[in-house]
């Protein structure tokens, strides 16, 4: 027990909701879905040894992993699209405007990008999503979003011929460039998930560790836990009583603002 | 709305895993899986075929010589684990994990409170219920290392001291287990008693978390829980 | 005097434009022009040497395959690598039946317009022309009175018509044309029945090439068409060649022997240049080159045919005094170090000393050379080539002329079809063989390689045309430098730095024009060379990309 | 697009069977319904086609124009078989001018093309093969599209003039459809397809070269309903530009199993497998090779082994090269790279940009943990 008394002696946290239960599933489906879209799309891609042995009337192994793949896609579209609903409603209180590139925010991820690669400044508290990892996500859903236009461009041509969908996709694709660059911007697009992705766990592992905060467990099981010392104004709401009105999400996110250090209540 | 709802509870940061601790955590569960994967091949060699001339074709070579590169990141971290379970400065495990009356009685209550959702006494790095439960994880862990030694020295030459070495130590699990396809079916039907077993810890982590919002699953990333204020 | 522009020159392949000075009724003197630039080894730069052939065999789609050949066997030779003998053969028979192919669709649809009149041949007799057809050979198809009665039939209505396609405005009746209407209706009936052949037997190339005109069956290392080795897909080849061979045999030769003698004197003009170049091909076991060449590498100077010079690669040099393009120091260059900078000038520019054309100007050790079907039947011929010899001695006792009537209009296109006749008869060998080696079990069809980081290269070989040559240079596993040496380039070519002619302007020279507004006399020259416009233009490196230049619109 | 205002005056059906004299009952059936499934037509339409072939009394007229182009699509339609070269020049097409078989050169030539066009103004047929190169040559007297003259024109000059009075522009093969080969990066003489160069619509025929077959079909197709077949939004006739080649390939099956030629020449290639990691570009490209197969239904580039490599889309000398892979390179300003290539720096560059950046914050700690900094204090 010696070691918990190393940082932070003393320090009194609260346990403040950042996350809807349904949230946070809607996020692991999503990874889950994206996970296998990548597994299955480098097959597709590198097809380099191949499964099951037989005659290929009765082998179906590229066939099975394009419909795996599809499969992901629609897991994956659906809670992309279930999210983006839910970002406009009070479960997920109504967080569309910490995803969006406006120009607050991008004013705000810079400076928390300066902080976070200096150490200089205050840290500043985010209840929910952080400008910066807001400008992250909406970068990994937009690419997503390349990604699931450039797949029905390829899917549509492939699977559906004769109707309309079919010669839809087939102009789209042709003002393009033609398939081949759709596929190719489907490709290389997935690089760009893979990096953000592994810059996206790296700084939720960071955050976690560095500011002891348990962003982890705020994606797992939706809450976190703010030094009450370190958002001093909010502290009359945080601490024995609850306020009526819960704060909006502007004063929410000007926590950033340096705060005075206060002695913990009670 | 739920999510707009913060929870009076104040609670207070403790340090529960130093990095050492956290690391190895991370190493086995790297090692484990890679062994998982690799040795559900070497189970199951059809999964995958190799194309061209056999004398170009290295797969089950090298996927073997993966399983054996994990297997002995998984053995240097458990004997390590083993070592700080009784010699660490920070905390010294290895009593909470043997099955002695007072763990067995926490890990009742520990149970019970699953059920009840009573919020069982805190405990600083893992509860009585999950002690037992690493015991018999790690148990495994031995035994798929008696036994994968056991398999692994029947392909290397005898006059070799390192083999020599592992005939003498786990050559009696073999007569134990009444010769060497045993061997092999205990280390195959292990590992699925020991998949089943991992699932359980990780829900049950996660449970942990989401019920007593003690921050509790970000201890094994982040090295510090949350206890409440009495 | 007066000068004649003869602008498109059909029946060819590209864009061609000759003007001649005609003086008293003879040409004078005469200026070949290349009119298209393409530009090929500029977008060859940078791309992956293994996809050269499938781009530089579109230089050209009449001679299709054979830049396709040079261009992998450039790569192979940069990367170091010898390919299977399975796909020695089978390039060899793609290239046989391009050859067997390439010289009828020359002869009959590009050339015959050049000697046989239509018009005339509604006039024939079918009787006299069936009876013209048998006594020139027994075995001659389709030779009866009411198959020729059938075929006059045909072209009547079609002359009645009122539609005369692409017979519109043919010199037809000109004093040029000699052949009786039997000879004339006896070759119109070939020219129909050779349109449906070729059409037979550019399925040879598709067999084992996919498809005909521009296969799909190379790549750097070998051939693809490994699933087509088989009986079926060898028999139905063996077929086809022996249609083919029964047509070269009983039509296409009879026909050359039949004609020749009313055209005598062509056997004395348009002889042009004395230096005949050829790169040899057709490679044989092992495929050493040139050892093992079937058709031998070999420069024959001054027309004296009793000696072959080795051809050496490094003395091939391109000048652009007369070509639409700039030189630093102005001095004619080897090919892997060209130069490119187009200089446009105008089409109507003074002929003496000033550029006309697209082509640059290849020479041979400093000398203007002639490539093409006689070129090489006289490198044969003088080698001891045995077919060839036979062969050509049978023409020239059939013609009871000695051998030098070959260097002429009439001579080189009897090469052309003595040229086919060699090549089809030896078709047969190569199947042989190719089913030997499958029935031993050698399936064998890929050399497998892997690409340099750098390396240069070169691939020599012989379109219908003439001498081919590509020239690689790989860096960075990409194409640095591109380059190719085209038949029509060495003889198309306009005057080099020195004022020579080179061979279509040399052969122009003396030829009786009746009518210089109906040029058929010149037409009979220059098609007599099968131009192939195509592949001639093209430009050098620019290892200063200063090609980019010419981008702007 | 291109609908014909009754061009041919319709004589009796007797005179048209007497023009087609030599090609035997036999035949013309078996031509025509060849046509109607490569029309994707019903057979109760084969005694249409013959009829409407027959009832053409007056041969539509045929200008076929030659621009930047190699001359394999011209001998590829005369690789036609059903109807054969000999029908289609005699009895089914009036080729008024094509410089590859015409009799007439240089003046005589040109008479002709500028009869055809006087005779037949708004009737006739005009088939272009190759690009127009539209960039002007460095040099003192050059001008727009000077690496092209026929005749002392440029060619842009013959295109517009000839296609402007056509009842239908008819581009076969990719160099005029959509500029083909010259056209490739960095395009040196600025070659386009024949639609952007005149600006007006065009039927195209894509291919390097096109199938015989399809331009055939698409001349039967006007001769019998007097207009174009439906094309796509590019122009090319659905008939044979609908489907993918890899949805009709032969070796489909051996795809969906994942079965694939890993080397030209290996036991796959030997047992027909797939070609997809072979840079095969049948996924992407809209062709009925794999149904009509090329010289007389004889082979087509995957049934030798070789994969397709595109040649009937726009600019698949860029889109689909290189061919033996399987997606183009990344081209980025002064870069040229592998999709991969680009793919493992980016994701290699966040790797190691995250653990530097683990290393700085675990260095300078104090900084961004104000409690360490507070104790030190």
């Amino acid at each position: 027990m010696t070691a918990g008394a190393i940082r932070h002696p003393g320090e009194i946290y609260l346990v403040v909701r950042t996350r809807s239960i349904l949230a946070c599933v809607i996020h692991w489906v999503l990874f889950c879905s994206v996970v296998t879209l990548a597994v299955t799309g480098a097959y597709i891609a590198w097809p380099s040894y191949y499964f099951g042995k037989g005659e290929a009337y009765a082998t179906f192994t590229m066939a099975d992993i394009r419909y795996y793949h599809f499969l992901a896609a629609t897991f994956m579209m659906t809670s992309l699209l279930v999210r983006f609903y839910l970002a406009f409603t009070e479960s997920c209180h109504k967080d569309i405007k910490q995803f969006l590139p406006t120009p607050r925010n991008i004013k705000n991820a810079v400076q928390l990008a300066y902080h976070f690669a200096t150490g200089r400044g205050k840290h500043p508290h985010y209840r929910f999503v952080n400008p910066l990892g807001g400008l992250g996500i909406f970068l990994i859903s937009a690419s997503l979003f390349i990604m699931v236009c450039t797949g029905f461009l390829m899917y549509l041509p492939a699977e559906t011929p004769g109707t309309i969908w079919h010669s839809w996709a087939f102009s789209i694709a042709h003002s393009l460039g033609g398939l081949q660059i759709v596929r190719l911007i489907h490709h290389v697009v997935m690089y760009v998930i893979i990096a953000l992705v592994l810059i996206h766990v790296y700084m939720q592992i960071w955050k976690n560790s560095v500011y002891t905060e348990s962003d982890i467990s705020s994606i797992i099981a939706g809450y976190k836990l703010f030094p009450l010392r370190q958002i001093g104004h909010f502290a009359d709401y945080y601490g024995i009583k609850l306020r009526e009105k819960p704060p909006s999400t502007e004063e929410m996110d000007s926590a950033s603002e340096p705060v005075p250090a206060r002695e913990p209540p009670g | 709305m739920a999510v707009r709802e913060i929870s009076p509870q104040k609670k207070v940061l403790v340090y529960t895993r130093n990095f050492t601790n956290r690391l190895i955590h991370w190493a086995t569960f790297f090692s484990v899986l890679v062994l998982m994967i690799t040795g559900y091949y070497i189970g199951e060699p059809t999964a995958v075929y190799g194309q061209g001339e056999a004398y170009n074709q290295f797969i089950m070579a090298d996927i073997r010589y993966y399983h054996f590169l994990a297997a002995m990141v998984l053995d240097v971290s458990l004997m390590i684990w083993f070592y700080l379970a009784f010699m660490s400065l920070h905390h010294r495990y290895w009593k909470e994990m043997l099955p002695l009356p007072g763990t067995i009685k926490g890990a009742a209550e520990v149970a019970k409170s699953y059920l009840t959702f009573k919020k069982p006494p805190f405990y600083a790095h893992f509860d009585p219920f999950d002690g037992l439960l690493f015991m018999v994880l790690i148990l495994f862990m031995v035994m798929q290392m008696l036994t994968g030694f056991q398999l692994y020295v029947q392909a290397l030459p005898a006059d070799y001291w390192w083999s020599e070495l592992i005939h003498v130590t786990t050559d009696w699990v073999s007569a134990l287990l009444g010769g060497s396809q045993h061997v092999r079916l205990v280390h195959h039907i292990m590992q699925w008693i020991m998949v089943a077993g991992i699932i359980i810890h990780v829900y049950l982590q996660i449970a942990k978390t989401i019920i007593w919002q003690d921050g509790h699953i970000g201890q094994i990333v982040g090295g510090y829980k949350f206890r409440d204020v009495e | 005097m007066a000068r004649h522009v003869i602008d498109p020159i059909t029946r060819i392949e590209g864009h061609l434009r000759i003007e001649i000075e005609v003086e008293n009724g003879m040409v004078k003197d005469a200026w070949s022009s290349g009119t298209l630039w393409r530009g090929f080894e500029v977008f060859l730069k940078d791309r992956d040497p293994r996809d050269a052939w499938i781009i530089t065999q579109r230089v050209c789609g009449v001679c299709t395959t054979v830049h396709a050949l040079a261009s992998v066997k450039c790569v192979e030779n940069a990367v170091g690598i010898d390919i299977p003998d399975n796909a020695r053969l089978i390039r060899n028979l793609i290239m046989g039946a391009q050859y067997m192919h390439d010289h009828i669709v020359h002869f009959y649809h590009l050339h015959a317009l050049d000697w046989v009149d239509v018009v005339s041949a509604l006039s024939a007799d079918p009787k006299k022309t069936s009876d013209l057809a048998n006594s020139i050979n027994q075995n001659a198809p389709n030779s009866g009175a009411g198959d020729f009665r059938a075929v006059q039939e045909k072209l009547k209505k079609f002359v009645n018509s009122g539609q005369l396609g692409p017979f519109t405005n043919g010199y037809w009746g000109h004093p040029a044309y000699k052949l009786p209407p039997e000879a004339n209706l006896m070759a119109v009936a070939h020219y129909l029945q050779a349109l449906s052949l070729q059409s037979r037997l550019a399925r040879m190339h598709a067999i084992f090439g996919a498809k005909n005109p521009h296969i799909q069956t190379y790549t750097v290392g070998g051939v693809t068409c490994v699933d087509d080795l088989n009986a079926d897909r060898i028999s139905e080849f063996k077929y086809l060649v022996e249609e083919g061979r029964a047509f070269i045999d009983n039509v296409y030769l009879p026909d050359v022997l039949a004609v020749a003698p009313f055209y005598l004197e062509w056997a004395g003009i348009g002889g042009g240049l004395k230096n005949y170049l050829s790169y040899g091909m057709l490679p044989g076991p092992g495929g050493k080159e040139p050892e093992s060449l079937w058709f031998p590498r070999g420069l024959i100077t001054d027309r004296d045919i009793s000696k072959v010079h080795p051809v050496d690669a490094s003395k091939i040099t391109e000048d652009v005094t007369h070509a639409w393009y700039k030189y630093r120091d102005g001095k004619p260059l080897h090919p892997s170090v060209g130069e490119t900078d187009p200089w446009y000038t105008g089409i109507e520019t003074d002929r003496a000393d000033g550029k006309y054309s697209w082509l640059k100007t290849p020479r041979y050790d400093d000398m203007p050379c002639e490539v093409g079907p006689l070129a090489r039947m006289l490198v044969n011929y003088v080698s001891g080539h045995k077919s060839t010899v036979e062969n050509i001695n049978g023409v020239l006792k059939a013609l009871n002329k000695g051998p030098e009537i070959l260097f002429s209009t009439l001579g080189r296109t009897a090469a052309r079809a003595v040229e086919t006749k060699v090549i089809a008869d030896n078709m047969e060998s190569w199947i042989d063989e190719l089913a030997a080696n499958i029935k031993r079990g050698d399936l064998e069809t890929f050399t497998p390689y892997d690409m340099p980081d750098s390396a240069s290269g070169f691939g020599m070989t012989e379109a219908p045309r003439g001498a081919l040559g590509h020239w690689i240079e790989i860096k960075g596993k990409k194409i640095h430098n591109y380059q190719l040496v085209v038949p029509t380039t060495w003889n198309g070519s306009p005057r080099d730095s020195k004022g020579r002619r080179s061979s279509f302007e040399a052969s122009l020279i003396g030829t009786p024009v009746h009518d210089p507004k109906q040029p058929v006399e010149i037409l009979r020259t220059i098609h007599s060379f099968d131009p192939c416009l195509a592949c001639s233009v093209h430009v050098i490196d620019p290892k200063t990309n200063e090609v980019f230049t010419t981008r702007a619109i | 697009m291109c609908q014909l205002s009754s061009g041919f005056s319709p004589k009796s059906s007797e005179e048209r069977v007497k023009a087609l004299a030599g090609l035997d009952r036999r035949d013309f059936l078996s031509f025509c319904s060849i046509m109607a499934a490569t029309l994707g037509l019903s057979p109760s339409f084969i005694p249409k086609i013959a009829e409407a072939v027959e009832k053409a009394a007056r041969r539509p007229s045929v200008i076929w124009l030659h621009f930047a182009e190699c001359s394999g699509d011209s001998e590829a339609f005369i690789r036609s078989s059903y109807p054969s070269t000999e029908e289609l020049i005699l009895n089914i097409l009036s080729i008024d001018y094509h410089e590859t078989i015409m009799a007439a050169s240089g003046e005589a030539a040109e008479a002709a093309l500028q009869k055809a066009m006087t005779e037949n103004k708004g009737k006739y047929i005009a088939v272009c093969e190759g690009a127009i190169p539209l960039a002007t040559p460095p040099g003192p007297n050059a001008k727009k599209g000077d690496y092209l003259t026929i005749g002392g024109k440029t060619g842009l000059e013959l295109a517009k003039e000839v296609c402007a009075d056509a009842a239908a522009v008819m581009c076969v093969g990719n160099c005029a459809s959509f500029g083909g080969v010259q056209a490739q990066r960095p395009n040196p003489t600025g070659a386009v397809g024949i639609e952007e160069a005149i600006g007006k619509p065009t039927l195209k025929i894509p291919g390097c070269p096109h199938n015989p077959v399809n331009s055939v079909a698409t001349i039967v197709n006007f001769l019998l309903l007097g207009s174009f077949p439906k094309t796509d939004n590019l122009g090319r006739p659905l008939f044979a530009y609908g489907k993918r080649i890899h949805d009709h390939c032969p070796r489909r099956a051996h795809f969906d199993a994942g079965q694939f030629v890993e080397e030209f020449g290996d036991e796959g290639a030997k047992n027909g497998w797939c070609l997809y990691k072979m840079g095969c570009k049948g996924p992407e490209t809209y062709h009925n090779c794999s149904m009509v197969e090329y010289n007389d239904g004889t082979s087509w580039p995957v049934k030798a082994g070789h994969g397709c490599i595109g040649c009937s889309e726009p600019n698949f000398w860029d889109n689909m090269s290189p061919f033996y892979g399987r997606l183009p390179n990344v081209i980025l300003p002064g870069v040229e790279a592998t999709a991969d290539k680009v793919g493992f720096t980016l994701v290699g560059a966040a790797a190691v940009g995250a653990a530097a950046h683990g290393v700085y914050t675990f260095m300078n700690r104090k900084k961004f943990d104000p409690t360490l900094k507070d104790k030190e204090e």
